[in-house]
């Protein structure tokens, strides 16, 4: 069993820095869990300390059911892969391989076997009496996702494992990474600063900012249901436009004015914010660039379009309201012209409404 | 470390609480322990580092009976002008200080300057022999200067530069290592654009060299010329063999020949005073510029 | 490639060249000559071959020098290390991170910077049997009832002048050590930790390997050192390599050879077959340091050739009379 | 010898107080002085290895006699160096000398002198002294010490080189009192009460106890024996000088150039004897293991020693030539006040009053000077012109203002007490003396007048220094068990290694190895 439990972990540094802030989280048994969030948001701190790296100031930690606020990294059941990958520079593969395990006193057959084993499945077979140097970015990722699952460890801990790699191999990581979960039916708590790598990978994403949990969701719900301002900025790509709006209450409905140009809420907005007593209040109103539509004339919000990328299977197009720039997605058949007048407008039930004070969403 | 894991029961019940708050009182008091240890440790390397200094700087202000009748003490003595008086009266301390500050001056200036002038030849030019000239300083820098004494004392007979200060002076021009690390550093700190482009704007060689090059290589050369100033300071070996009058010698020379002193024995202090003559200039010097001096020991470590 | 003004390199290289012509060749082709010759300092030096050379091979005090080098350098050497190494798993703990490194590298650095002749002169005060400090101190806590001869007997004194080497060198390695390890990836200790290695597993497996270029340095460095030690033998000991011969070093031997029995053909012949030997130890340490290098570069070589022979026979094939450029393309 | 440099600077203390004394004579001596040169611009650079030609005033003299207003060489500078042999002196002298840029005049013991004549650089000081009207070469070659004068005589020239005011024969000086305790009971020793009692006692113990290697072994047993604390010697470095044991030695080199087995024979039983005398500590050694020139060592001259464990040691006797007991003995007597009772030597913090009491005090008089197995010299210092210089007529006006200036050699010996080597000056002396008052009276002037002529410098050559040097060095690993050092034969052949690789010129197969 290796569930990890996080109970109110805080960690203050001794120059009076807290990285981490009372953080709550249960990570279930052979979860795949990703941790992500920006820079210096306390995500990798939150790992090390799950590790056995970082001693924890306050709260305690627990894997399985066994309290490790003390308990050396080695006598945790993990393993880490480290964004460097942290190879042993001067022992070959098979070694740093091996490494673990000769110090647990495995027997040389088993460690063989081991290796073999996990070599096969990582295909670096014909690595295994390299060192470390003769070996490409890719190679050496899979030598220290090698390491980490020669030991079976009961959580693997992942640190921007995918960083240090190019966008296309980072790509086919990904893929392999998935695969290696399923195969291997352990614990994973990866780490990133990519949305995507968060989005595709997660069975439940974590995303922090400023040593505090957002919001611990699966992607599907993270994406589409976004617990904060912080979160919906967060997550996707390109990102949320976020806009001043206004609720009204005409005849038992609710309506969203923006820019000018009201909507009408579906009953389930329309219900929320009754409830919560948002109706004739200012919020702020977040909607996603492919729910944004180019509308004929005069049937939405007037602008023009400054800049447009063409990705291929999307086309983005940036335009400006009132000085305030955003960015819309829609298909590359469309074709607009530099600083072409065009008309937008919103898909009335994609609209996330959020609290201006609190940025806490309302629906 | 500890392997001893506590489970924690199902039930919040105070007694296992206890335990746990119990176990990391006894964390905290091995860990203060294990500091008390380190830092013990510490303090006494320390101690050993700095006490002969101390013993040096406290008992050059001490009378000889003092030192030999009531050993070791922490507070200074009143004798430090009496101590100046008799070391003065007999070792030529103060002139072999100002002797060997102006040789070490010299040195580092001469070695800093044309050791960045070679580094930035062998650097920027492409010359016929270059490698070749550049193999042979490899070369030589394995040669140990203490292999070469006797033929230079004999050329320098022929020379009629013995007991003068040039011949310890002079070969700091060709200071090999220095060169060797200033064209290792140039190539860091040093773009060949900047050069190309001085030239379009019509900067003469030589004032390229002063005027962009110089400034640019500075930190390297400041602290090449420190450890030339030290090891320049502190040479004996053939400021022995080189100067023979009273009146060339250094101050490492005058402090070896304390050892043949009278006042060896029966002025102690004064002793400990010219001991502290030769040591605290270089101590201060190296006070001001330590950061920088270890952090290119340490560079040098890394690339080594 | 070629610049109008590449001529004026040699303008720039002239003064280093001039000077080390006439100061440092020169001076070592003069001792070479020096070293075939009978020469007592003044009068005729009588070209005499290789007879110097020979007498080394019938000279125990060669032998006995560098014996004693050895046995002053092991010792320090051990000490040295031990406490570098000491030194630097305080200051890279993972758990307890020790504060005040920059502090301490100063301090510790603090005994390299005197001269060797005042540290010389410092401990021969120091340790002086009769009136020196330490011996006071052990008799007033009462340790010995009898004063020791730090300087006098053969043993102590060649342990004393490893102590000194060490109290001048400790910090000076432990900076060294210090920066190799923190150039080091520190996920390479935290791998190490998780992976469950304890201190001194990681000393051992992660510490030692990577600072092990540095740590040879040291270790030959201090023995090339150690053949080249002066000062301190030589004034602990009034010029004389004593007690027993026991400080006798290589130039303090030179030194005497030249200037006290005026044997200055014999002295050159020493310092030339010291140099040969120091020569033979800096070679020995840049194969040992290097020596993973040369291995791959020989496997990468063969693996050239091999390559090049496959290639080769494939051009032969497709084009009958070699491959031509193959080899001035090297260039 | 090497260590007469201490020696110099203890002098400075003593002779500081009595350089005021050394009064002029009158008339303005005869000088070959150069008109062209402007003698305010030049300098007269001297090096010594002791500082005595200082603080003997012997530098003033000359200033005021030469260089004072009015004086042949007006406004001339003077540069003296004082450097210690141990410091280095010819090694500093040596390649300066060679590099043609050695001082004017230099000093050199003996066998330095021997190599500088060697190596020509000394200027024919004979041709010097011939030229000078004021000078009578024959007068002066009678006047001075035969052996004296020919040491410093260049064989290839068969001239005058260089030449020395002193002549330093050496003795035993020893405790009277303690002799008396220890062998008074013997055979002829004399009876207390004689006005020269010291004197008898010496010669007694001169010819019973000190008269050959063997006998000097057997006293220290006995001194040993008559009580566990007493020690004859201090350390064994005082028997040094009796390695010959004779006062026909042996010469190191023979006449073919090489070294002689004869000398390596003649050495044996001293070898043997410093074996014999070392101990690991004073319990079991014949010496109070107190090295010469160290504090105990000085020490022991007037108290008892006390070692590290508490233990208190009296050491008897000590080899000192003629100037130790001046400058090293006598400052380290006791003394004693108008009753006979021993006066403490008053300590650093003193009033002056106690201090000046005490310098007043009479010595208590024990000490008697005996002869070892052979005579022997220790010291002396020799003075040549730089053959070089260009200021041979200053450089020759200093050797003369030193050397033939008969009235100021005589003022100078009435102050250092020394033994001179010109008999001109120290006959009268002898003649006239009425004894020391701390050998209790005795003349010792006289014993080493006569120990003086013994001496034959005829035998030294250039190698001396560095053979006993080197013997020394494997004497000394041999006497302390040193490794490798089982018997007499390993030291020697151990020596021959040395000698073979040091001086291959002297080295012959075949010398004895026991």
């Amino acid at each position: 069993m290796a569930k990890v439990t996080l109970k109110n972990i805080a960690k203050i540094y001794d120059n009076g820095f807290q990285a981490v802030k009372n953080i709550n989280l249960e990570i279930l048994d052979k979860e795949f869990m990703v941790l992500v969030g920006p820079s210096g948001c306390g995500k990798t701190t939150t790992l090390r300390m799950i590790a056995g790296l970082e001693k924890i100031t306050l709260g305690e930690s627990y894997i399985g059911e066994t309290l490790v606020n003390d308990v050396e990294p080695k006598n945790r059941n993990i393993a880490m892969v480290f964004q460097n990958y942290a190879l042993y520079p001067h022992m070959t593969v098979y070694d740093n391989l091996a490494f673990g395990l000769k110090i647990k006193k495995t027997p040389k057959d088993e460690i063989k076997e081991r290796i073999e084993r996990t070599a096969k499945i990582l295909g670096i077979e014909p690595l295994l009496k390299n060192r470390p140097k003769q070996l490409s970015g890719g190679q050496r990722q899979r030598v220290a996702l090698g390491r980490a699952i020669v030991r079976k460890p009961g959580v693997f801990l992942m640190d921007e494992p995918l960083s240090n790699l190019d966008a296309k191999l980072r790509v086919q990581m990904r893929a392999e990474l998935i695969k290696l979960h399923n195969e291997l039916q352990t614990t994973f708590i990866y780490v990133t600063h990519d949305q995507t790598e968060a989005m595709t990978m997660g069975s439940r994403i974590c995303v922090m900012h400023d040593g505090v949990i957002q919001q611990v969701a699966e992607p599907k719900t993270i994406y589409n249901h976004p617990a904060n301002i912080f979160v919906a900025s967060f997550i996707g790509s390109p990102q949320m436009n976020f806009l001043q709006g206004r609720l009204s209450e005409k005849q038992g409905k609710i309506f969203a004015t923006i820019e000018g140009l009201e909507l009408e809420l579906n009953e389930e907005a329309s219900g929320k914010v009754k409830e919560k007593n948002y109706a004739g209040k200012e919020v702020m109103v977040g909607i996603r660039p492919e729910d944004v539509y180019l509308v004929n004339d005069n049937e939405g919000i007037q602008s023009k379009a400054e800049v447009s990328e063409l990705l291929g299977c999307n086309l983005h197009i940036y335009f400006k309201i009132n000085e305030k720039q955003y960015t819309l997605s829609t298909s590359p058949k469309v074709e607009v012209g530099f600083n072409e007048r065009i008309f937008v407008s919103f898909d009335r039930d994609k609209l996330h409404l959020f609290d201006k004070e609190t940025e806490e969403t309302i629906l | 470390m500890d392997q001893v894991i506590i489970r924690k029961e199902k039930a919040e019940d105070v007694e296992s609480n206890a335990k746990v708050s119990k176990w990391k009182i006894n964390i905290k008091k091995r860990k203060l322990l294990v500091y008390t240890l380190i830092y013990a440790f510490l303090g006494l390397l320390l101690l050993l580092s700095v006490i002969p200094f101390w013993i040096v700087l406290i008992n050059s202000t001490r009378d000889g009976f003092a030192i030999s009748t009531q050993g070791l003490t922490i507070r200074p003595g009143r004798s430090l002008a009496e101590n100046y008086r008799i070391l003065t009266t007999n070792a030529n301390i103060i002139p072999a200080f100002f002797n060997s500050l102006k040789i070490s001056t010299l040195v580092t200036i001469l070695s800093g300057y044309f050791s960045a002038l070679t580094a930035y030849g062998f650097h920027v030019y492409k010359f016929k022999g270059k490698n070749f000239l550049f193999g042979v300083i490899l070369l030589f820098m394995m040669v140990p200067s203490q292999m070469a004494f006797l033929g230079y004392v004999q050329w320098m007979t022929r020379l009629g530069l013995m007991d003068t200060h040039t011949a310890l002076i002079i070969p700091s021009v060709a200071a090999i290592g220095t060169v060797f690390f200033l064209r290792a550093y140039i190539s860091s700190s040093l773009s060949r654009d900047l050069i190309e482009s001085a030239r379009i704007d019509g900067a003469g060689e030589l004032h390229i060299f002063h005027r962009i090059a110089l400034p640019l290589m500075g930190p390297g050369v400041a602290t090449m010329s420190i450890f030339a100033f030290i090891g320049s300071w502190n040479n004996y070996l053939s400021a022995r063999i080189i100067l023979s009058s009273k009146s060339q010698e250094t101050l490492p020379m005058v402090i070896a020949s304390l050892r043949a002193m009278r006042i060896w024995h029966q002025n102690q202090g004064a002793i400990y005073l010219g001991f502290a003559i030769s040591i605290v200039p270089i101590v201060v010097v190296f006070i001001f510029a330590s950061k920088y001096l270890i952090e290119n020991i340490s560079a040098g470590a890394i690339k080594g | 490639m070629k610049n109008i003004n590449d001529k004026a390199g040699y303008f720039f290289i002239t003064p280093f060249f001039l000077v080390f012509l006439l100061f440092n060749l020169y001076p070592i082709l003069f001792t070479i000559y020096l070293s075939m010759t009978r020469y007592r300092g003044f009068g005729n030096m009588v070209f005499i071959g290789a007879d110097n050379f020979k007498l080394i091979f019938r000279d125990p005090n060669v032998v006995n020098a560098f014996m004693n080098t050895i046995r002053i350098w092991g010792v320090n050497i051990f000490f040295q290390i031990f406490l570098a190494l000491l030194l630097v798993m305080v200051f890279s703990d993972l758990e307890y991170k020790i504060k005040g490194l920059k502090f301490f590298r100063v301090i510790f650095y603090l005994p390299n910077l005197i001269a060797a002749a005042t540290i010389a002169l410092i401990f021969a005060k120091l340790l002086d049997r009769d009136y020196g400090v330490v011996n006071q101190l052990l008799f007033s806590v009462g340790w010995i009832d009898r004063s020791i001869g730090w300087l006098t007997r053969p043993l102590l004194a060649q342990m004393s002048v490893s102590g000194i080497q060490t109290w001048m060198w400790f910090g000076n390695s432990f900076i060294l050590f210090m920066a190799s390890v923190q150039a080091v990836n520190k996920e390479i200790f935290e791998a190490a930790r998780i992976d469950g290695a304890g201190r001194l597993q990681i000393l051992r497996h992660i510490t030692l390997p990577s600072i092990k270029p540095i740590l040879m340095y040291v270790i030959i460095t201090g023995l090339i050192g150690g053949l080249q030690l002066f000062d301190i033998p030589f004034l602990i000991t009034d010029g004389r390599g004593f007690p027993a011969g026991s400080l006798n070093t290589m130039i303090v031997y030179i030194y005497n050879m030249a200037f006290t029995y005026n044997n200055y053909g014999y002295a050159s012949a020493l310092s030339f077959a010291l140099f040969l030997l120091i020569f033979m130890f800096t070679i020995i340490f840049a194969l040992v340091t290097n020596r993973v290098e040369i291995k791959e570069y020989f496997r990468d070589r063969n693996e050239r050739k091999a390559m090049n022979k496959t290639m080769n026979k494939a051009m032969e094939k497709a084009m009958p009379g070699g491959a031509p450029g193959m080899k001035g393309s090297e260039k | 010898m090497k260590n007469f440099k201490k020696i110099a600077l203890i002098l400075l203390v003593s002779l500081l107080v009595l350089t005021g004394c050394g009064g002029g004579s009158d008339d303005e001596p005869e000088v070959d002085a150069d008109e062209s040169k402007d003698y305010s611009q030049e300098t007269l650079v001297i090096w010594s290895f002791t500082d005595e030609l200082q603080t003997a005033g012997d530098l003033d003299r000359f200033e005021e006699m030469y260089t004072a207003p009015g004086m042949p060489f007006e406004g001339l500078q003077i540069e003296f160096s004082a450097i210690p042999i141990q410091d280095g002196y010819m090694d500093s002298v040596l390649p300066a000398l060679s590099a043609g840029t050695g001082p004017d005049v230099f000093t050199g013991e003996l066998d330095h002198i021997k190599l500088f004549i060697e190596a020509g650089y000394y200027a024919n000081l004979e041709a010097m002294m011939e030229a000078d009207p004021d000078v009578d070469v024959a007068a002066e070659r009678a006047d001075y010490l035969e052996y004296i004068w020919q040491s410093g005589v260049d064989p290839a020239t068969d001239q005058l080189a260089a030449l020395s005011w002193q002549q330093t024969p050496g003795a035993i000086f020893f405790k009277v009192d303690m002799a008396a305790e220890i062998w008074g009971s013997e055979t002829g020793f004399p009876e207390e009460g004689s006005d020269n009692y010291n004197g008898e006692v010496s010669e007694w113990v001169s010819q019973n106890k000190f008269n050959t290697i063997e006998n000097l072994l057997a006293a220290q047993e006995e001194v040993k024996a008559a009580n566990a604390q007493w020690r004859l010697f201090p350390d064994d470095q005082a028997v040094r000088f009796f390695a010959a044991g004779t006062n026909n030695p042996v010469k190191w080199i023979d006449d073919d150039g090489k070294l002689n087995p004869e000398k390596i024979t003649e050495q044996i039983p001293y070898i043997e004897m410093v074996e014999a005398m070392y101990g690991d500590t004073i319990r079991e050694s014949l010496t109070a293991n107190a090295a010469e020139w160290s504090g105990p060592w000085f020490e022991a001259m007037g108290q008892d020693l006390t070692d590290a464990q508490g233990e208190k040691w009296q050491v008897m006797a000590y080899s000192m030539p003629t100037w130790g007991l001046r400058y090293i003995i006598e400052p380290n007597m006791v003394k004693v006040d108008e009753n006979g009772d021993l006066l403490p030597k008053p300590a650093e913090d003193a009033d002056q009053a106690t201090k000046d009491a005490y310098e007043e005090a009479e010595y208590k008089g024990n000490w008697g000077m005996a002869v070892g197995p052979n005579s022997y010299f220790w010291g002396g210092t020799y003075l040549g012109v730089n053959a070089d210089t260009d200021n041979s007529e200053v450089a020759y006006a200093f050797i003369k203002s030193m050397l033939f200036d008969k009235e100021r050699l005589a003022e100078r010996q009435s102050i250092d007490g020394d033994m001179y080597s010109v008999s001109s000056v120290m006959t009268p002396v002898i003649e006239s003396y009425e004894g020391r008052p701390a050998l209790g009276g005795m003349n010792h002037l006289e014993v080493f007048n006569q120990e003086a002529e013994k001496i034959d410098l005829s035998n030294i050559t250039t190698y001396d220094r560095g053979l006993n040097d080197l013997l020394g060095a494997h004497i000394t690993n041999f006497k302390e068990g040193a490794s490798g050092y089982d018997s007499i034969s390993d030291v020697l052949s151990k020596f021959y290694d040395d000698v073979q690789v040091t001086y291959p010129e002297i080295y012959v197969e075949g010398l004895p190895t026991n």
